[in-house]
């Protein structure tokens, strides 16, 4: 029970993550699965900055009068690095689905199996 | 238990509402303002861990650039799901 | 049926992933390896090592510049990919109920609400600035920056109640391809300085000045460049 | 530091840069992005080259990109299975000599460039990819080379091609996502993101499921990166959608990513205890050999030649995976050298398929009866193709195959080895089915009548490729010799 509550951020992030799994394998809806994907990302995001955080949170930023313990810093620059691309993916996904909308009349998956 | 954990067991619970919100949801519109508030809830938790940077960043994409593609998405698609 | 395949899928899943967590060094705890091995390192270098004192920006920037990269070059491609691959229905089929849907993504805006938008735009500006300007000394940076100045500039586009075009589009069309791209392109310059200043790809000169005049460049490249992309990404989602 | 090192971080930073400078360049004049593409790829080529000389004479060598020695800084790595990015630029650089003419038939003008832009960035992501050895680093190059790939999907008209695309798109990225969840474990655990550090770190960790939680997660990302059997889903709609140079590009060059990601995670982490506790060996064995099957006679009951080329990968990729499973030193380096002469056959058959869809406008095999006479260099390069990746002796597919075949009876699997001869023979089946249809039928469309023979822009990358399909089955011996030095930690694992 005590490891419960010690890992309680990262069972959150493990909860979060397949909640947006979920959403990923069940909905058909084009735009809802990409939503479920950004949840999953975010699911992940938030595991790594988990693991590079202190308990009294003081950011890396070192000054004249700056103390530790820091947060380590590389987790979030990989984060930072993650949130663009995730952006990057969900715009072209986007733009994918409303060409398919255009071109296919549907944003289903169901339904464009049968169109085919 | 401190103030600070239980502000963080408040943000998880949050998190985790917010994105059970999403996947019951059958508005595209709703769940996207869910994803906003789940984002900008995200950014606070981020800030109170010590990464002021990303929590920015998260603030910026996750509840600014990123609903506005979804919506921008969704006045064109529709906003019901089936 | 696939409701009840994917909840089995997640349960099997979750009970591995949550074995894997708990399995993991204590979070928060400063003697687990991710703050005693390379972090720690940075930490101690500090300042003079990295050459900034937020060792967010110092990691994204100079220990991992070749990381940043490739990232800033994600995000142009993105918007490349985007202009190439949606457009290509040809003026026939945009025609008609296209106009419609152009018409239903301009939210109805209240004078109010323009005016208070385009009264906040110059001091966001000026925050994204001064956020991409002195992300080596505060929390902030290129990305951080560029990402606010995105946002203000797709807000104005929504929000400022002109419907003929965004603030981009005043630009000439060869000047708002350079801005985009610039990005990848300043650190392709930068690339380039390192080997000729200390002889490895991807570094920034020793002196500090010059360190800091780079690392600002770099900034303004990451947070304009990003800030067109984004604006970019809108208008072809918008429009496309 | 000699001058040839840095070309490990320039094979990245030329074509990145050069497809950056793309759109903003030539936004005027499009057709000219072609020359410019060209120029850059060629030089990275040539980088390329440069960086296997220094490798045949010093051995395996690293980089430290911005000068901070690992863990600190990104470390670049080039090994013998680096060394794919010369075979990889050089299949670019044909891929767009063949462009100049085709692309422009079915891109509308004004978006040219960014045609080409992706086609760079596209390689820059993939000599990133294989060069580096750092694990986040894999990540960042692994999404640019990822989004460039569902872009160029997307290039083509109609649409099946947009549906592909998203396709593509999101099971992509939910493999990259795994790829990145494992990292947060290894980095969680170890504190370290540079591979060879990791890997010396994971043993004094404390807990092994974490860490076989890592590994699974980054196979099976890479597993999806590379199209293996039951999560192939995305390919056959992709490649048979896709224009035809990004067919074979995509064919040919971006799914291999996702198989040597799989060699560099085995061999990286080969040396830890919970690599043993996963069945990985048999797992992969079994894959690939239904991989094969599945392919070949999904491919046998194909009307459309593009997808029966793209259910043709996924026999190749089967190949590939058994040969790494078997785990013995010939098996792996058969299936090390098929990776690359499979990426020579499939460029040449998209590239060859392409100039004859192309130039008749038809795509069903049936309607291509014989078009032989009227493109018979077209034709003939891909009949040698399709022998070649049947695996009829000498050709290149042969070479892998045969390996493959000799691990198997050599670690006491003829079973498997049956399934190597059955895989090949029923590829025989459709090959010498296209080839009757395109020389030995007499034409049923009116099209095929008033066909001609492709451009010579065309015609050169198709011959060459095709020719060098023929010939890498000569070269055999000194290619095995070649990889061998490299495949031994793999085998190591038992």
């Amino acid at each position: 029970m005590n490891v419960l509550l010690t890992h309680v951020d990262y069972i959150a992030a493990v909860a979060i993550f397949l909640v947006g799994l979920y959403i990923l394998l069940v909905k058909q809806n084009l735009l809802k699965k990409i939503l479920g994907l950004n949840i999953m990302e975010t699911a992940v995001f938030a595991f790594i900055v988990t693991a590079g955080m202190t308990d009294n949170g003081v950011p890396p930023l070192l000054g004249p009068d700056a103390v530790g313990p820091f947060a380590s810093p590389l987790p979030h620059a990989l984060v930072l690095t993650g949130i663009v691309v995730a952006v990057s993916i969900t715009a072209l996904a986007l733009a994918l689905i409303v060409r398919v909308k255009r071109e296919c009349g549907s944003v289903e998956l169901n339904e464009l199996g049968k169109v085919e | 238990m401190s103030v600070s954990d239980l502000f963080d067991l408040l943000i998880l619970a949050l998190l985790i509402t917010c994105v059970l919100g999403i996947a019951r949801v059958r508005d595209l519109a709703t769940a996207v303002t869910l994803f906003a508030i789940y984002s900008f809830v995200l950014c606070l938790l981020w800030a109170h861990r010590g990464a002021p940077d990303v929590a920015m960043t998260e603030a910026a994409v996750g509840a600014g650039i990123t609903a506005v593609l979804f919506f921008t998405a969704i006045a064109k698609i529709g906003r019901r799901e089936k | 049926m696939r409701k009840f395949l994917a909840l089995v899928l997640i349960a099997a899943l979750g009970a591995v992933l949550i074995a894997a967590v708990v399995n993991l060094p204590e979070p928060g705890t400063t003697d687990s390896p991710v703050h005693t091995h390379v972090s720690a390192g940075y930490i101690k270098g500090g300042h003079e090592a990295g050459g900034a004192d937020n060792l967010v920006t110092a990691v994204l920037l100079n220990y991992r510049a070749i990381d940043t990269f490739g990232e800033v070059t994600v995000i142009f491609t993105a918007l490349i990919a985007v202009l190439a691959a949606t457009s290509l229905a040809g003026p026939t089929e945009r025609s008609g109920t296209q106009n419609i849907d152009l018409k239903t993504t301009r939210v109805p805006v209240s004078p109010v609400v323009s005016f208070v938008v385009r009264l906040m735009a110059p001091f966001i500006a000026t925050f994204a600035l001064f956020v991409m300007l002195k992300g080596h000394e505060l929390p902030g940076g290129g990305f951080q920056g560029g990402v606010v100045l995105g946002a203000m500039l797709i807000l104005l586009a929504l929000f400022s109640g002109r419907t003929d075009k965004t603030d981009d589009e005043e630009l000439p069309p060869g000047l708002r391809n350079w801005i985009r791209a610039a990005g990848p392109l300043v650190f392709g310059a930068l690339g380039l300085t390192g080997l000729v200043f200390s002889g490895w790809l991807f570094s920034l000169p020793d002196h500090p000045f010059w360190r800091e005049m780079v690392m600002i460049g770099l900034e303004l490249g990451i947070g304009i460049g990003g800030a067109a992309v984004l604006v970019g990404l809108f208008r072809a989602l918008r429009e496309g | 530091m000699s001058a040839a090192a840095h070309g490990l971080a320039l094979v990245v930073l030329v074509p990145i840069v050069g497809g950056a400078l793309i759109p903003a360049l030539f936004r005027r004049f499009p057709t000219a992005a072609w020359g410019f593409a060209l120029a850059s790829s060629a030089l990275t080529l040539a980088i390329s080259i440069s960086l296997i000389r220094r490798l045949l004479a010093e051995g395996p060598f690293s980089y430290a990109a911005g000068g901070w020695p690992p863990p600190y800084g990104v470390a670049l790595h080039f090994d013998r299975f680096g060394a794919a990015i010369a075979v990889f630029s050089m299949i670019t650089l044909l891929v767009l000599i063949f462009s100049r003419r085709y692309i422009p038939a079915v891109v509308p003008i004004a978006r040219i460039p960014l045609y080409y832009a992706l086609v760079m960035i596209n390689l820059g992501g993939m000599n990133g990819f294989l060069v580096t050895g750092d694990l986040f680093n894999l990540f960042v190059f692994m999404e640019v080379f990822s989004v460039s790939a569902y872009a160029l999907v997307a290039m083509a008209r109609g649409p099946q091609a947009g549906l592909a695309a998203i396709k593509y798109l999101l099971l992509g990225a939910v493999s990259s996502l795994l790829v990145l969840f494992a990292i947060g474990l290894i980095f969680a655990q170890t504190g370290t993101l540079n591979m060879a550090d990791a890997a010396g770190r994971l043993d004094a960790a404390a807990s092994i499921v974490p860490t076989a939680l890592a590994l699974g997660a980054l196979t099976i990302g890479f597993m999806v990166k590379a199209a293996l059997f039951p999560l192939h889903v995305w390919l056959p709609d992709a490649h048979a959608s896709a224009p035809a140079p990004v067919s074979a590009l995509l064919s040919a060059v971006v799914v291999k990513a996702g198989v040597i990601g799989i060699i560099r995670t085995l061999q990286t982490f080969s040396d830890h205890g919970s690599l043993q506790l996963m069945p990985l060996q048999s797992l992969l064995i079994w894959l690939g050999a239904i991989a094969v099957l599945w392919g070949a006679v999904a491919a046998l009951v194909q009307s459309d030649l593009k997808r029966l080329l793209a259910y043709s990968t996924v026999t190749n990729i089967g190949y590939i995976f058994i040969g790494l499973g078997i785990g013995s030193a010939t098996a792996a380096s058969g299936a090390a050298v098929h990776i690359i002469n499979h990426a020579v056959i499939k460029a040449a058959l998209f590239l060859a398929a392409g100039a004859l869809i192309h130039q008749s406008g038809l795509r069903h095999i049936d309607d291509l009866r014989g078009l032989g006479e009227r493109m018979p260099l077209s034709a003939l390069a891909l009949g040698v193709a399709l022998l070649a990746v049947a695996g009829v002796p000498p050709t290149a597919g042969f070479v892998g195959k045969w390996q493959i075949g000799l691990g198997a009876l050599e670690t006491g699997r003829p079973l498997l080895m049956g399934v190597v001869i059955v895989g090949g023979l029923l590829v025989l089946t459709y090959g010498v089915r296209i080839i009757n249809t395109l020389f030995f039928r007499p034409p049923l469309h009116v099209r095929v009548v008033t066909s001609r023979e492709a451009p010579p822009s065309m015609l050169a990358a198709i011959l060459l490729l095709a020719a060098s399909s023929f010939l890498l089955g000569l070269a055999g011996k000194p290619m095995l010799d070649f990889v061998a030095p490299a495949i031994l930690p793999l085998t190591d694992t038992g």
